[in-house]
């Protein structure tokens, strides 16, 4: 018991943020639909966020932002920087959710389907193997 | 008072027509106050670019680009970004190529080191806004233009 | 179709391993003493007479041989933690214009016959110095605007870079098309 | 004080960025100034590189400090021989194919130009961006910033290469996410991102399976950028439906670029002590004898000529992960470290943009994207036809070509590691070669003939212009002049200096 408690229980956040990021992952390979590839990028991207996040909490802090009253009363500051980071990350993903609708959109117009096996078949009837 | 469209709807315009305003008023709050509290410039040009998308929903794309027009969005997109790596270079200006890239200590705007640091920092901010407001804004007007003709493109 | 659900399991199942494999490792939530928020070890010497020494702000010859050797840079001035049953702290000197030529870098400590160094996380300035050395109180924004300021350039040109791209993915109509 | 030298590290990345900014913006007025603009920048980028790289060369490395603040508290730039190596490559074959987009640009998206070269500019920003920083997160944001720009590049021309860029983008950002995973467990473990700090803070966590863990999501998430053989599955597509130059870049540069971010981490981060009794460099170098053999198979079966160059990229790659994989039991100079790696990167950088400069010739002037359709064009197009031969006997590596000059080095370093299965692999490597490029050699000088009684056509010459020969001449004649410069030894102490900083050869 107190195994599990020091090993496990402790470290809940980390078990939490890899069963997302996994079944993040999981919907990534195996999802035919591209939307449905892009919302798993998505999930995958925010258990990391989460992870990061959690690297930098403190038992009993308070926001990050420095104030004489919560200093006195001794609470400690959680570590700014995994938001320093994360506020990058989740811009970066943003950005890169972005171009990826673009693309479905422009395959959209394209081929009439977003499912990733119609558009391989639509361009072997055009005499082009993709992979 | 009668629509041309019939998909507009004048509850929803109206509610859209008092709230925009505020959304603005709170997202130019966030960025200003991103040194004092909770806050900054991408979560406040995230809102402020919102605040058009929610133009958009309520009324429809060509008034929203009517607001935003694509030459505006073009220059604060650029804007934004001229700010901030314009206030890093300025600091190498002003200190001759003593100072570093972003040191904005060095850039002049009052006689205290530390109050420059943080008059850079708000500067920076508000670049950061300006251009996630409009790369927002365009993001969205771009992915939501209805286009039915295929792709005339070379082969390849 | 069920080929590719097979190989998508046996990824995830890789990959989620891999993660049980590192499990041990991860600090556990909240620790305060954990090496992202205070301090990482560097390594552990014999303390006989080291306390001495440190109380009269010398630092053991071991101590200072090891840290050459690893190429730490040396500590200029040690100091004693008040209230605490022997714990250290060690200064180095650095060259920023304008600001204290010292800065907070070893932590000390006695344990039992061993002394042990750890190194302070970089974000322990940032929370203790960052509203005097910026004059901004919020910690992520000096943390994203000045410290880390450069990160953040870089961001902004990322979300630029995706409306570029999306302009020329999608748009049809207009002088940038 | 700082003297103007020490600030060009930055001002490589600060002004094409300013410079991307300008076109989008000149782009607004007129668009025709896009190209100059976009061109002019990189000129005075690749001049201030070669500063850096003498500067770097004489005086030793340049550290540089963003915003003041002294490391491990702030963002460094640290530039030292390996990285100034790299930016002189890289910013070299960014202006060469900025050249040649002028008018291929023009041909191919005559509607998109501004935004073409804005995004080309913000690509060239990030590449610099990996090459010049010495700090691991700020890696990790640069090569967002290049790979988005990748995306769209490749996506610009439409049509397959939507679906091509999508499964780039798709395999990219797992690999940035496993970068960034990376990066999340050596903060976890020591609380630290600037590489040198992270490098002294490592030792007593070599065991640390966390450390392991991170060692294994950075190479397996730059594999995927690298295109390395069992990964590879986006590059054949995105590389033959790019526009050309894009597809030279992404050969040329971009994936070697990847290559480089790993090299960082691997011996700036976790440095030669870590990997002592781990194989981890042993898998690498069998993993590339396996694409080297892959790609080479697999680009003889192709038909279309992008195509089979891209599987010939795939091959190549393995060649340098190959010379990566032998680099910490190979020390005897001049072969030893990493020496052989960097050669074949800039060698790579000019067989491989010139061959794809060459197709994309081929595709302005006659639209022809399969192999068979280039019957009689080495007569219609005699001077890049020429350079297609010289490029393509580089790369099958006849000798005083770059190619055989890189293909000797991998060899001498196998032998030394008595590596014999490797030498076997290089030897049938290059037969493959010359199988896929004569066969394209040979069609491109077979007398075309018409009609049942078999008159030999005349053909007309029809050159493309010369701002797109340009770049091509001088790309083919520096495979050869650049052979000539390595077998004589002249650059070799710039990896030396290299080999020693990294304690790869000699001081162990």
């Amino acid at each position: 018991m107190e195994w599990f408690v020091a090993k496990v229980f402790a470290k809940y956040n980390y078990w939490i943020s890899i069963l997302i990021m996994l079944i993040g992952f999981y919907a990534i390979i195996a999802k035919e639909n591209l939307i449905k590839k892009i919302i798993g990028l998505n999930i995958f991207q925010t258990a990391i966020f989460l992870f990061f996040i959690s690297l930098g909490a403190v038992k009993g802090g308070t926001a990050p932002i420095v104030s004489e009253e919560m200093v006195k009363k001794g609470y400690p500051y959680v570590n700014p920087l995994p938001h320093v980071l994360i506020l990058t990350a989740i811009v970066v993903s943003v950005a890169t959710t972005a171009v990826a609708l673009s693309l479905i959109i422009r395959m959209y117009r394209q081929y009439g389907t977003i499912e990733e096996g119609e558009i391989i078949e639509k361009l072997k009837e055009e005499g082009i193997e993709v992979k | 008072m009668t629509h041309p469209n019939p998909d507009r709807n004048i509850i929803v315009e109206t509610v859209c027509r008092v709230m925009i305003p505020f959304v603005q008023l709170f997202a130019l709050y966030v960025i200003i106050h991103g040194a004092g509290g909770p806050g900054g410039g991408f979560q406040g040009g995230v809102v402020l670019g919102s605040s058009f998308i929610l133009y958009i929903v309520a009324y429809d794309l060509k008034g929203g680009k009517g607001r935003l027009p694509e030459s505006s969005r073009t220059y604060f997109s650029a804007l934004g970004l001229y700010i901030y790596a314009g206030i890093g270079l300025l600091a190498m200006i002003f200190s001759r190529g003593a100072a570093q890239f972003l040191n904005y200590g060095f850039i002049p705007f009052t006689s205290h080191f530390t109050e420059n640091r943080a008059l850079g920092m708000d500067f920076v901010e508000i670049g950061i806004g300006i251009t996630v407001m409009a790369v927002t804004a365009s993001i969205f007007f771009d992915l939501a233009e209805k286009d039915e003709e295929p792709d005339t493109d070379p082969k390849g | 179709m069920t080929r590719l659900s097979f190989f998508s399991i046996l990824l995830t199942a890789v990959l989620g391993v891999l993660f049980i494999y590192v499990a041990e490792d991860i600090p556990a939530l909240g620790d305060p003493d954990s090496p992202p928020i205070k301090y990482t070890f560097l390594f552990s010497v014999d303390a006989d007479g080291a306390e001495k020494e440190l109380d009269q702000g010398v630092l053991p010859s071991r101590v200072r041989e090891t840290l050459q050797k690893r190429r730490f840079p040396p500590s200029s001035r040690i100091e004693r933690i008040p209230n605490t049953k022997g714990e250290w702290v060690g200064y180095i000197e650095k060259e920023e214009p304008r600001y204290p030529k010292e800065e907070k870098y070893y932590h000390l400590r006695l344990e039992g016959k061993k002394l042990t160094v750890f190194r302070y996380a970089f974000v322990v300035r940032w929370i203790e110095k960052g509203l005097e050395e910026t004059a901004v109180p919020n910690m992520v924004t000096y943390g994203l605007a000045d410290y880390r300021g450069y990160d953040t350039l870089g961001e902004t040109t990322v979300i630029f870079t995706a409306g570029v791209s999306v302009i020329l993915l999608l748009r049809r109509r207009g002088r940038l098309s | 004080m700082l003297s103007p030298v020490e600030h060009f590290p930055l001002l490589v990345v600060v002004l094409s960025l300013f410079s991307a900014f300008s076109i989008f913006l000149a782009g607004w007025v007129n668009r025709r100034s896009c190209v100059f603009i976009s061109i002019g920048t990189l000129i005075v980028q690749f001049s201030m590189a070669i500063a850096i790289l003498h500067r770097v060369l004489t005086k030793g490395p340049i550290r540089y400090r963003l915003g003041g603040w002294v490391p491990p508290w702030g963002i460094e730039y640290v530039m030292d021989a390996f990285n100034g190596y790299i930016l002189v490559v890289l910013l070299f074959l960014a202006t060469v194919c900025a050249i040649y987009s002028k008018r291929n640009i023009e041909h191919e998206l005559p509607e998109k130009r501004a935004s073409f070269h804005t995004i080309y500019q913000l690509l060239i920003t990030g590449l610099c961006g990996i090459t010049v920083t010495g700090d691991i997160f700020n890696m990790y944001v640069f090569i967002e910033i290049t790979s988005l720009s990748a995306y769209a590049l490749i996506a610009s021309r439409g049509k397959i290469a939507l679906k091509a860029s999508f499964t780039y983008l798709v395999l990219g950002s797992i690999g940035a996410c496993f970068f960034l995973l990376g990066i999340g467990f050596l903060y976890a473990v020591t609380g630290s991102l600037n590489m040198e700090d992270l490098s002294l803070l490592l030792p007593p966590f070599y065991g640390s399976r966390a450390v392991r863990a991170a060692l294994v999501f950075f190479l397996v998430g730059l594999s995927i950028k690298m295109a390395l053989f069992p990964l590879h599955t986006w590059l054949p597509d995105a590389h033959a439906f790019a526009p050309s130059e894009v597809s030279a870049m992404l050969s040329g540069i971009i994936i070697e670029v990847s290559t480089y971010a790993f090299l960082r981490v691997a011996f700036s981060v976790f440095t030669v002590d870590f990997f002592k009794g781990l194989p981890v460099f042993e898998i690498v170098s069998w993993v590339s004898a396996g694409a080297i053999l892959f790609g080479s198979i697999w680009a003889m079966a192709q038909t279309n000529l992008k195509r089979m160059l891209a599987y010939s990229s795939v091959a190549n790659m393995g060649y340098i992960m190959l010379a990566v994989g032998l680099a910490t039991t190979a020390t005897r100079p001049p072969w030893g470290g990493l020496t052989p790696a960097a050669m074949h990167i800039l060698n790579h950088a000019l067989m491989k943009g010139c061959l794809f400069l060459i197709a994309g010739a081929y595709i302005y002037k006659g639209n022809l994207w399969e192999i068979r359709d280039l019957q009689g064009w080495g007569r219609r197009m005699p001077y890049t036809s020429a350079a297609f031969v010289i490029a393509a006997l580089s790369m099958i590596g006849v000798p005083p070509s770059v190619g055989f000059v890189s293909k000797l080095y991998i060899i001498l370093a196998s032998l030394e590691t008595k590596q014999f299965v490797f030498v076997g692999v290089l030897l049938l490597s290059s037969l493959l070669n010359l199988i896929y490029f004569w066969r394209v050699i040979e069609l491109l000088y077979m007398k075309v003939h018409e009609g049942e009684h078999g008159h030999v056509v005349a053909v007309p010459r029809e050159e493309v212009p010369w701002s797109m020969l340009l770049p091509i001449l001088i790309l083919s004649s520096l495979c050869i002049l650049v052979g000539l410069l390595w077998l004589t030894k002249i650059p070799i102490p710039i990896l030396d200096e290299v080999n020693a900083m990294f304690r790869l050869t000699g001081g162990r």
